[in-house]
Parts: structure tokens; C-alpha cells; sequence
């Protein structure tokens, strides 16, 4: 049986004070997952300099393990290229969290999948462009 | 760090005088009441004492009361058990659709079985309407199962004119009472109910101890077969410090009734406004005014209960949610969705139960306490943002 | 006046340690376990500590055990639950005769819906053959229940061989250690067992707290609907306070286990030698030598049991007897019936349950005790004099 | 509900110190009632004088209740008529005894009953004696 789940300490840490909350006005990408039906939601910007993430922030609505996930995720991408920002995965936000609730691991899946779509949207957004200048 | 406990519906701390009276049970009088020698005397008055004492709190005769482990076994004794021993007569229930699941979910594994429920809904207040279970019952029906009061929203039911309605057709009407005795006066002649559930931990009693009254004559299939301890109606082993322990928390209740409720209505009433009038967007859940003495129940739009929790906890402030992530159940709120709470919204819910040792203080700690969080989670919400730029504020 | 306790089968006083160590989940630490604050915390590992300690003295996971109110709940829950669940596989139960009536009337109500149940018999010492138990299982057998011990004759049963049997046939094992958990050497693995019963108050933890271990993986339908508590095997709020003596009352069992059979045993031993002695016409009930440590049971003949008992009582000595006077339920032990003891003989039972606290001191005082009074009650007897008068003595 | 029975101090006292337990070698009237396997079995022997029962003696095989019962009938007994005796009712035994539990009436009913028995014993046998002497 799994007893109710306790949050790691980095969890609370990040709970607590999470790092980038806010909106990027003229933001290369953005990715929204979730619903409030389903009691998460998550919006990821995304500023891309140089093929390099130079600026991540999100809103979200959402339990502890939700901001907390959010808030790792905008510190892992934070600086990454593309490329590396799409190879974060669902299992390497939790393992930097020091692992979360079994009934809670879902939220780090939607953490790393805002990420994902904001980079896409951002990725989308240039082929636009370069079909326009191309 | 101030320590604001206002999760009295979770669990109740035992009072002194309480854990004082069943001390002796545990150690010196630790005698089987089913035993013939002296250690058997002294369990066997002390069982008969708080048979006494916990038919007093609802005016009932002491020999009607069957002691169980707790709320939710009273629960599943009454519906299971009157279902069970009514089943040659018919095969239908009817609960309200804001039953605690211990009664809802009882009622659904009867209808696994050969049996169908009907739940009757309520109106936005979660109120159910005697004409509605009026509606609901059929020929076949053998049990009427409707709450006396709602824990999680605070309101309480009509049901003296509910079970007016199930005696008018000639059938049993049990009342979840759980959440109600010790807070409103309830006497099940005056109510005319036949047959009643209780649970000690509501009370400042001990966890592990509840009662089942069942009026004479209605017939039960025992849910625990065994011994004959219960007069047949539950076998087992006897719970006697938990059992002395409901005993004396019941007498204290009645005692205390009319003090009780006074007090913790002033000091819901004291948050309730405090909170409505510092917290834009904020709605109560369950009835205005018909609700229970220390019920304080929200939703709080744009934002998340668990969180609102977790930050409260830092402040040393003790609450629940009815929100889907502060249950293993990954499903919100029953109770909210029966009162037709949209989904997105159930996840705000926030509840303060409130208990004997809170004091004015405690509240104004609250009332100071829970506004930035709420401010700070909206600050981070995509809802909030969203409703910012339609024009909302 | 001395004060001989020797009815621990009716009742055991909690120990010491126990009791302080559930005196804080009264007071001080009365969360909830479900409750997602600080207090929540503390229970949840509290809750968490006990279900290790249960799972240790019987060689089983945590995850897999699921507390309860008591033996008679772990042991409907097993029967009812096991039953339930797999009724779309069979409808038949294997029971033996001599189990204690939480399964026997557990299996007699299944009966009474769409189960058959066959009541394996035993020998005179109340042996169950695995042999028997094999012959009895049939294609759609979905549960055998055989206790590990019983309580009423001290016969320890070949608990691993009927488990081989019941595996060999692909039949889940129940089995019902309430009166042998702590007294004997139990490892699930070993025994080869699926579900197991044990309850606190025989392990001088508190009344009112026991466990059922299931092995993961057998299906089991709830007998409490509810919340979600115990993985949803069993709703209510959890009782702490009892769950955390049960769980202290478990490590003490567990690490005592060898000391306290070995003393118990002697006490036993001598006390039995001592009557056999002295007491002309008494026979000893159950096995000779495969018997729990701690029961010394006996057949007093052209006497009845609750004279003995009062008259024991006035000495200071506290003993039960299967007789029918003692119960309410006006018929004599079916366990005795079961070893094939005729009714005449049966009402002469008594049952020394010897316990922790017991000295070589008080046997003495019962061997002292007991033959004046067997022979006062023989004296008044027809019986005995009839049986002088056909030239027995 | 009943709770378990607990004795009248009238029924402990006369289970403690029954009066008048024994056999009377020449008996003018024996009763036997019950058996062994109902858990109860009761004797009573009586001497008739003049009428009265001049000595009453009972064997008791039972529980507490049975034992005092039998000593409180032997007691009642002692000295009546045999009119008088045979008014001896189940509940005069137990109100004499200051009640009994419900589920030990019974045995109330069992110590009336082997009074009368032997009254009846007696009688026939007087009657035997009329018809032989007459
Ligand atoms: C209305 C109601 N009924 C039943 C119960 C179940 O009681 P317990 O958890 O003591 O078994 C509760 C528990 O909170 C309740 O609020
Ligand atoms: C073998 C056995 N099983 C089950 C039980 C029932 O346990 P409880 O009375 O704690 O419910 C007993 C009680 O003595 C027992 O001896």
C-alpha cells in the first residue's frame, strides 16, 4: 500500500519560493497544458536567443507538486539549447524534485509537456518566418 | 510559530476529562464485559454506563444502541445490514447524492448486488428536498438514507420532514448523524427517524469508536457475524476504552450542547465575514444560514486548495479541501458537484472546522494570514491572468 | 484476597509500554492521517511505524496488511471479502468445525446467499486432517479457512500442510491466528498461507485494533465502504490510538516470542500436572502436547462450568468455561461438540488462559484451590452420586 | 438489550451456602427434573409428616442460578402443607431470590418443578398404599 504521499524537501523549497512565475509580453513561445477541470494548468514562455533558452517563465494553477514542477522545469531549461531543453523528460524533473508522490507523478509529465509545446510553438513560429523571408 | 488547528472534521483532540475516563480501561479494568468473574462486572457496568450515556445525546433507549468502530461502520451496518435483513420485501435504497461515501458507496455495492439506489439531488445549497425523496421512494423500496448534516459544506437537512415522509410510506429512514450529534440537538423520537449513526471522533471522543442506533423492531443482518456481544447485532470483542471514551465524550456534548454551538457560531460567523469581506471572489459553500455550528466552508477562485493548504500549514494553520489533490481519489469533490460547483471551481474549495480550543484570535490570525496567499497563488495563476484581461477585478 | 488472573483469552491488560505509547495519539498528536498538515504527517508515519511492527511478527510486507477492529472484522473481512469477490469463479467455502464463530457465522451467512460452505471435522484433540481438507475442496472452492490455533483447546493446527493442500489446488488460504499470533512462530512465507487474521487484545496491545493480512494480489471486496483508507480495503478514519498500541503491542510479541512461550509453557505444564493430579475424573481438552502455550483446558466431570467459575471468582480466580451457562447463547462449545465430547461432559469445561504476569506462585494457588471446591460441587452432585452408586471412586 | 446477567446478592448468598443439600435415604417422595445434557439436572427428596413437608433434600447438578434455586426451594418448602407447597410458584423462587437473570429463569421453572415432582411421587405412592391397605 502507498501511504499518502509526503513532498520531498526540494519540493516544498521550490513550493515555496518557485523561480521564474510570471509572463514574457513578447514571448518566442508559449505552451499551455492542462485544464482547470482536471485542477492543473500550466502556461510556459519561452525567450530564444542563439538557439539558447535565455529566458523561461509560466503560470500555474495547480496543487504543490504543480508549482513545484513548474518551477523546476523553468530552471532546468533555463540557458539549455533546443535541443537539450526537448531532451528534459517527465522522469528527470521528478529526479531533480527528489522524486514525487506516486499519485502526483502526473504533474511532472505536464511540467515537462508545457516546456515542450512552448519550444514547438516557438519552433512553428520560425518556420513561419522563414517561409515568409525564405 | 502560532499553531491555529481548524481541522476539527479530520480529528478531534480527546479531551482531558475524556482520555482521563478511559485510562482504567486500558490498564487496571482491562476485563472482556462477556466474562463471569469480577473484571467481567466492572466491564459490563462500564459498557452499560456508556450505553446510557450515548442514548442520552439523542434521546434513545440504551438497549437500542449497538457501539461499532466508527462512523463508517455505523454507516454500512445500517444500509448493508436493513438492505440485507429487507430483501424478501423489496430491493431499493435512496440516499442523497451528498451522502458521505460511507453511506453512498454502501448503497452502491448493494446495488452490485440485487438491489438499485436512487440518489436524490439538492439544490445548490445541498439541501435535499423532502419532496424529492418523497418522489424517489418506491414499492420496493426498504431504506431511506439521508445525512442529518453535511461535514464538508456545513449544511444541515430538513429531517424531521424527511423522515415525515419516509414514515408517511412506510419506510425505514436511516440519518448520518456523524457530522451533526454534539453540534445541533438531535432527538430521534422528536425527529422520528428509526435509526441513527454517530461516531465518537466528532465529539472529542477517541478514533475507533461509533454507534449505531437502530429503533426496536427494525430488523438488521449484522455486518460483523461472531459473538453475541450487541445483543447479536455485532460481534466482537468489545472496544471498552474507546467505548467508555465515546461514552464520556457524549455526555460531555450533551452537556455542553447549547454552550458549544453558541460559541463555535460566533467564531464561524467571526470568519465567514472576515474572510467574504477581504478576499474578492470568494464564495461559502453550503446553506447561508442552516449550517453546522463549526462549518466554515470556500471556494476560492482562480487558485488550487492543496496549495492554499500547504502554504497555510507553513503559517502553522491546520485546514482540508474537498480539491481532488488532497485525496488519493484524483476525482474532486462529490458533495461540490452534487451542489452543481463547476469542476475548475471545486478545485478552490477550502474548508475550516472549527473546534472547542479556537479562540477570536485564531480566527483574526486566519483573517490576516490567508489573504496574500490567496493574492500570491492568484499571482501565479493562468486563470487569474486570464480573467484579469477579460476585464475581471 | 489473592487476585488470580488467568482469563487472558478473554482479556489481556495492555502493557505498560503499549499504553504510553498510545497515550500521544489521544491528545497531543490526534491527526488524521488523511490530513495533508503537519498533523497529518505525524499520524501518516505513525500509521506507516504500526503497519511495519504488525508485518514484522508475521514475516509479511506492510503494504499488505490492513488494520481493522478486531479479529471478528479481520475474519469476516477475509471470509465475506474473499467470498464476494470471487464469486463469478465459485461459490464454495471450506471451513473446519471448530473455528471461532467470526468465521464459522461469516461462512454460515455466505450460505445464506449463493455459497455452499463444508465444515471440515476434527479429531478428539480437534486436529483438523489435511488430508480431509483436500477431499472437501471442489472445483469452485474459492476460500479454506483453518485456524491456526484455537483459542477454546489450546490445538495448534498443521497450519502448512492444509495451506499445501489448498495451494496445490489452486484455493486461496485463510487462516485465523487471532489465538496464536505472538505464542507461536507464524511466517507467512513459510506457512505458505494467502490471508491471516490477528487481533491486538490477545497480544496485550489495546482492544478494538487488529490486521488482516492479504497476500498482494488476492482479490478482496470491502466489507466498510468509505473513504479510501487502508488502499482502499477498508474505509473509516483510522484508529490511531489502537493502531499504534497494537503495533507496539506487536514488536514487544515479536521480540519476546521465544521467552514468553517458554514461560508460559512451564506455567502451563505445571498446572496441568498439578489438577491431573489431584482432581480424580478430569480430563484435558484439545492436543496434549501440539497446544498454544498458554491454554490449559479441562473436563470436570458430573460438575457444570459456571459453578466452578463462581466459586473460583469468590477465591480471587478468574477463569472461563464453554459451558453453556456461560453464554447467553444457552448451547454449550461447538468446539467440543466438534472433538465429539458428549453434552453432559461439556458443561463441565474450564479454561485456564495463563498470561505474561502469571507466577508459579498463583498455578500453586489454583491447585490449591480448585480440588475443594470440584469436590464441594461433586457433593452436590446426582451425577457423582449416581456414578458412586454404580461403583465408580 | 439485555446486558449479561450479573446475581441478586440473595442468589450468591444461597449459591455460596446452599441449604439443605443431601439425599434422604427413605424418602417419602423423590423428583428428578432436567438432564445432564441440557446442563442442568435436579433431585429432591422430601419426608412427609402429618401432612407437612418435615424434611426437603436436593442434589443439584447446574450453574449458580440452578444451585440456588434449589436451595432457596428446599427452603420454601420446608414445613408447608403439601397444599402450600404445591402453590410454590417459578416466580416465587424468584422473587424470593431477589430476581434472576432473564436467561437463568429457566432454572427457576426446573427447582419449582422437581418440588412438585416429588410432592406428586408421594402422592402416588400414597395412593398405591390406600389401594392396597383399603
Ligand atoms: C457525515 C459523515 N459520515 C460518516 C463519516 C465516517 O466516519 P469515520 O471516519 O469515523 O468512520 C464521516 C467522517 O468524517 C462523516 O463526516
Ligand atoms: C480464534 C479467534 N478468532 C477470532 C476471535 C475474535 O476476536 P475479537 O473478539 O477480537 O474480535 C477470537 C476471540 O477470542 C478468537 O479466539
Amino acid at each position: 500500500m502507498v501511504e499518502i504521499a509526503q513532498y520531498s524537501d526540494t519540493v516544498m523549497e521550490h513550493f515555496m519560493n518557485p523561480r521564474n512565475v510570471g509572463e514574457i509580453e513578447d514571448a518566442d513561445g508559449v505552451g499551455e497544458v492542462g485544464n482547470p477541470v482536471c485542477g492543473d494548468m500550466m502556461t510556459f514562455y519561452i525567450k530564444v536567443d542563439d538557439g539558447r533558452l535565455s529566458d523561461v517563465k509560466f503560470k500555474t494553477f495547480g496543487c504543490g507538486a504543480a508549482i513545484a514542477v513548474s518551477s523546476m522545469v523553468s530552471e532546468m531549461a533555463m540557458g539549455k539549447t533546443i535541443d537539450e531543453a526537448l531532451k528534459i523528460t517527465r522522469e528527470d524533473v521528478a529526479d531533480q524534485l527528489g522524486g514525487l508522490p506516486k499519485q502526483k507523478m502526473h504533474c511532472s509529465n505536464l511540467g515537462a509537456d508545457a516546456l515542450h509545446k512552448a519550444i514547438q510553438d516557438y519552433q512553428s513560429k520560425q518556420k513561419e518566418k522563414e517561409a515568409q523571408h525564405g | 510559530m502560532a499553531e491555529v488547528y481548524l481541522d476539527h472534521y479530520a480529528a478531534t483532540p480527546v479531551l482531558a476529562e475524556v482520555a482521563d475516563a478511559m485510562r482504567p480501561y486500558l490498564t487496571e479494568d482491562f476485563g472482556n464485559p462477556s466474562s463471569l468473574h469480577q473484571r467481567g462486572d466492572t466491564a459490563r457496568e462500564a459498557l452499560y454506563a456508556a450505553r446510557e450515556q450515548v442514548a442520552a445525546l439523542i434521546g434513545a433507549q440504551p438497549e437500542e444502541i449497538t457501539f461499532v468502530s466508527g462512523g463508517t461502520e455505523a454507516n454500512n451496518t445500517a444500509v448493508k445490514g436493513v438492505s440485507w435483513a429487507a430483501r424478501r420485501k423489496g430491493n431499493h435504497l435512496v440516499v442523497s447524492s451528498v451522502e458521505h461515501f460511507s453511506v453512498l458507496n454502501a448503497a452502491r455495492t448493494m446495488a452490485k448486488f440485487d438491489f438499485e439506489m436512487t440518489e436524490v439531488g439538492v439544490d445548490d445549497y445541498g439541501m435535499v428536498d423532502p419532496e424529492d425523496v418523497r418522489a424517489a421512494i418506491r414499492d420496493d423500496t426498504v431504506l431511506v438514507s439521508v445525512m442529518a448534516a453535511n461535514g464538508e459544506i456545513g449544511t444541515v437537512q430538513r429531517t424531521a420532514d424527511i423522515a415525515a415522509v419516509a414514515r408517511e410510506k412506510g419506510v425505514p429512514f436511516h440519518t448520518d448523524a456523524v457530522a451533526a450529534a454534539g453540534y445541533i440537538p438531535l432527538n430521534v423520537t422528536d425527529l422520528g427517524v428509526d435509526a441513527m449513526s454517530i461516531a465518537s471522533d466528532l465529539l472529542y471522543g477517541p478514533k475507533g469508536a461509533g454507534a449505531l442506533w437502530v429503533r426496536k423492531g427494525l430488523r438488521l443482518m449484522p455486518l460483523l457475524d461472531g459473538g453475541i456481544q450487541e445483543d447479536g447485532r455485532r460481534g466482537g470483542t468489545e472496544n471498552m476504552p474507546g467505548i467508555v471514551g465515546m461514552g464520556k465524550a457524549a455526555e460531555l456534548a450533551a452537556r455542553d450542547l447549547a454552550s458549544r454551538a453558541e460559541g463555535l457560531t460566533a467564531l464561524r460567523d467571526r470568519l465567514i465575514k472576515g474572510l467574504m469581506e477581504t478576499i474578492p471572489r470568494l464564495r461559502l459553500t453550503g446553506h447561508p444560514s442552516t449550517r453546522l455550528p463549526w462549518n466554515a466552508s470556500f471556494l476560492v477562485e482562480f487558485i488550487e486548495g492543496e496549495s492554499m493548504l500547504l502554504f497555510l500549514d507553513q503559517k502553522g494553520i491546520s485546514v482540508s479541501s474537498g480539491s481532488a489533490c488532497t485525496s488519493r481519489a484524483l476525482k474532486g469533490s462529490h458533495v461540490l458537484t452534487a451542489c452543481d460547483v463547476p469542476a475548475e471551481l471545486a478545485s478552490g474549495s477550502i474548508l475550516f472546522s472549527l473546534g472547542l480550543e479556537n479562540t477570536p484570535e485564531d480566527i483574526d490570525y486566519v483573517l490576516e494570514s490567508l489573504p496574500p496567499i490567496v493574492e500570491r497563488l492568484r499571482q501565479m495563476s493562468p486563470l487569474y491572468a486570464k480573467y484579469l484581461k477579460e476585464g475581471g477585478g
